[in-house]
């Protein structure tokens, strides 16, 4: 907990909340992602229509989930489904306006590594994986990255491109996209714990807000290339009372997300 | 009511063996615990393992010695961290001479496109993934296909035929007609898929109970091998409507994980110690169990009439 | 609870364009008879009618005049005979000088994989099926496609997907979340593939009905423009504990649909003549739906927990 | 009704239904499959599981089905599912033993026409088509045929093949089925109203048993090529009471498959 009354983490995930004010349908990722989302269903998106890969749609968690297979996700849903359903029916039908996920490494250009730090047949750490980040990436509407800042995250060449973001850059990924017949135009924001991210005309990430309490020399030390800056840079509104209460009392009372 | 039931050793002794190809499903619901624990108690060898989200089962089997190979697509211990024990078989640096353990790495949608491929009894699957990826360079059986109705490339998988499919389900008849509510995950692709099916649910039902609402039944008896009756079966994750997840058990398996002798004594207390399930139910404790116990909030019944 | 709730008249008005490519699906169970009545009063035209199987409903739009291409794998009145004034409009001995309806066929496992295809956005779906028959000559959209992993060569066919799917159902909410049991033919996968969706329905719930048993949602409402409340639209075909099929009704369409001058005879009585289904049903009289309610068959019901 | 004190249907349907004797799973087509399926699960194979292309696996009629979509088909069954999986997962996957067909024309080989009699682009009368009998024939492991005889039925050449047979002969039809991975091995029996036919080493029918009543002559007159016959020819045991009880009081007491 920072002096301002909220910690980092708290201040990221309301501000990747606020992102979801227009959002529909959202397909939700595993970690901050789940928090993020459960957060703006009940805050700025009450009708938010939150999708599990796990096979469920609609759901209605009367907790926050312990993980994205949580059996309250399923309690009171609109549907539970297969996995092929899930994934073809909803995600691959475009049917999805914005994936969720996190990232162990990202470029400037929103393109996700989850699968292996150093090489792929040696790796110096082996991530998780893909899950169901590389499909999301592809064929949600838009892709949102929530992700704590540092040299080793936000690096200018990620070790294994797991999901694709803006490729090369903008002009690049939209004749690949458009001549693929991909369903989704790629990352509009990565929320951090030092500010928001939207991506602008190359493709590349650009900082148009900076979380309160954060700094640029902050910024620039935890981002390995020279990030673009919004020559009208904005400060994040700081978490609500209301935000801190949902996260302290009813989301992540054991601090697991927001320690 | 005998059928095909009958105990988890006879079913994994007669329908596992050495070698085979084994998916446990289950996605964070119905994971075969149970099952897993008695391939490790029974020391089988040279096993590759199939399964969309590896979790605590495969780091506990893998630590266990019964693996060559893992056929995955997210390897993690969900809402905790990493799989420790696979990721010291996997990363340089902490093999010590051993030969890694082979990987063959897919996305959620892949490995549920291989089963389906499977259970479909087809040589390929279409899907618009791993555009862009790196992952078809790393697993060339991830492959290119062209539409045969446009210039449109995407990728296709191949089938996924385990040797054996395990199922954890609320509940079977003795045949082998087996129902599940709540997250299904790709079991009845799996199940489909496999040359053995082994059922275990947590209750064994009359068939009346099955027939009465056949719509939801995910799994019939016609393709399952042998019924295993373990209640509890699939702790520390959960059964929709019978138990929770057992967040605790996941969050005290990373630091045992962290460290190979501490896992080695967890299997010997949990797994080689003890004869089955019922031992380690109890184990466990009464109170314990009772704290996973969810309110009820019951489905209502429909009316699918009598037509004579 | 109003919502998507609006009149057959007004869906049909706004959802059923000139041209369009509409299916009503349900395989015997589920027909949307009131469905297609609408669209006959409503005097549609130029429509490209799919459906499995083109049944009664088919028999009538067409000979109604709405279609000018039909998209099938079975075209029969089931258990009766031929579909006499869709087979007046195929054979070139009974068309007296007017243009024929297009056709475009495939089996069943063709037509469910074009819609399959369509509802996952994929360019084609392959399957084994017609090795050696004549139906890829007849339809130059079954083509061969080779595997990927081996010199195999299967076939393949292409989406479908409808500008308007029309389901009947037992029952939804007022958002559209709709809930099936009994036979599930391709209406899933034809409301998925389609770009706008009718829902018509037995009875309205309130959505607490559908979240009780989630794993029972068969269309989210999320794909749902308009839900239509109408019970009995789905007669003489039958809804799974509701009625049961009218088979007189099958038998008696037979002499009907031999004779074109007793056809527009019966759609001006059962049809133009009448506002809505209310009125038709009215018109069938009590006696007869008494006569088509089946006995009681609970599903019973399972626990899904409260999980807080 | 003949003086024998049963119908050519009877005998057809009887005869038929006792060929299912040791099948396990049948795939039951519309028509005359439907009665001959049902009686014989009432008669000489009470575990056998019917599977309905409508979605049933498993069903237990309390009546005969009055279509193949008969609600009471699934009242009381093992497992309703999609149309897909029952294609893909039952048939396509290798499980079903008997698939059990109609059919307007069929051909010495075995080969099936159901989809019209003339041009295919200008028929002279335009049948029903395949529904699911395409794929039946080709992934039931074997295929029985109920049809009348007639030498409109019984063909030279079929005007249109729907579902394959035995092609062109018994090698041409192993050597594709083997090399396209075909789950069938084709057709073993067609009963029709005067006999019972199994197919020889070369593929083509053989007239092996001989219904009460019928004669060679009838046999002859009522099929397009000159028959095969097997030289230990048998005659067909008559309906028992029993078989004729289920069809007359059960089954179809209508009449209209015995008629």
């Amino acid at each position: 907990m920072s002096e301002l009354g909220f910690s980092k983490s708290e201040m990221m995930i309301a501000a990747a909340a606020r992102e979801l004010a227009t959002a529909r349908v959202c397909f939700v990722g595993v970690g901050l992602p789940n928090i993020a989302v459960n957060l703006a269903k009940r805050t700025v998106a009450p009708d938010l229509e939150m999708v599990y890969e796990a096979g469920v749609f609609g759901a209605r968690p009367a907790r926050l989930p312990l993980s994205i297979g949580d059996p309250t996700i399923v309690t009171g849903a609109t549907a539970v489904v297969s996995m092929f359903e899930l994934f073809g029916y909803y995600l691959q039908r475009g049917l999805v306006d914005v994936g969720f996920l996190g990232a162990a490494q990202i470029d400037r250009f929103g393109n996700i590594n989850t699968t292996v730090i150093g090489d792929y047949e040696r790796p110096r750490t082996r991530l998780p994986g893909s899950g169901g980040a590389c499909e999301i990436a592809i064929n949600a509407r838009e892709v949102f990255v929530i992700m704590r800042q540092s040299k080793r995250s936000f690096v200018d060449r990620i070790d294994f491109r797991t999901s694709p973001g803006n490729l090369g850059g903008a002009e690049q990924s939209e004749a690949i996209r458009r001549a693929g017949g991909w369903n989704g135009r790629g990352p509009s924001v990565v929320v951090t714990d030092l500010g928001i991210w939207h991506f602008d005309d190359t493709g590349e990430m650009r900082l148009d807000s900076l979380h309160p309490g954060a700094t640029l020399e902050e910024v620039r030390a935890t981002i390995a290339w020279e990030p673009k800056v919004s020559a009208d840079l904005q400060t994040t509104p700081p978490p609500t009372a209301e935000e801190l209460r949902l996260v302290r009392e009813e989301l992540d009372p054991g601090g697991i997300y927001t320690k | 009511m005998t059928g095909k039931v009958t105990s988890m050793r006879d079913a994994v002794a007669a329908l596992v063996r050495d070698g085979d190809t084994v998916a446990i499903e289950g996605f964070t619901h119905l994971i075969g615990f149970s099952a897993g624990h008695e391939i490790v108690r029974q020391r089988k060898r040279d096993l590759v393992l199939a399964r969309m989200t590896p979790d605590v089962i495969y780091d506990q089997m893998i630590a266990g010695g019964v693996a060559r190979k893992l056929i995955f697509s997210w390897l993690g211990n969900p809402g905790v961290g990493g799989l420790n024990a696979i990721r010291r078989r996997i990363e340089p640096a902490s093999l010590a001479g051993e030969p890694p353990l082979e990987i063959e790495e897919y996305s959620h949608f892949g490995m549920v496109a291989r089963y389906t491929a499977g259970a479909t009894n087809l040589p390929f699957m279409p899907l618009r993934s791993y555009f862009e990826s790196d992952l078809p360079k790393a697993n060339p059986l991830i492959r290119p296909i062209k539409s045969p109705y446009s210039d449109e490339v995407l990728y296709c998988v191949p089938p996924l035929n385990p040797d054996v499919a395990i199922i954890h389900a609320q509940r079977a008849d003795a045949s082998g007609d087996t129902q599940i509510w709540g997250l299904l995950g790709c079991q009845k692709e799996a199940a489909f898929a496999a040359d053995r099916v082994i059922v275990v649910v947590e209750e064994l039902v009359d068939e009346s109970v099955v027939r009465a609402d056949p719509n939801r039944t995910v799994i019939p008896g016609l393709i399952v091998d042998a019924v295993v009756v373990e209640p509890f079966g699939a702790h520390p994750s959960y059964v929709q409507g019978a138990y929770d997840r057992d967040n605790r058990f996941y969050l005290d398996w990373d630091p045992i994980s962290r460290d190979e002798d501490k896992v080695q004594a967890w299997l010997r207390e949990w797994v080689y110690d003890l004869p089955d399930r019922a031992a380690y139910v109890e184990k466990l404790g009464a109170e314990r169990i009772a704290s996973l116990r969810p309110g009820p909030a019951p489905s209502g019944s429909v009316d699918y009439g009598s037509y004579r």
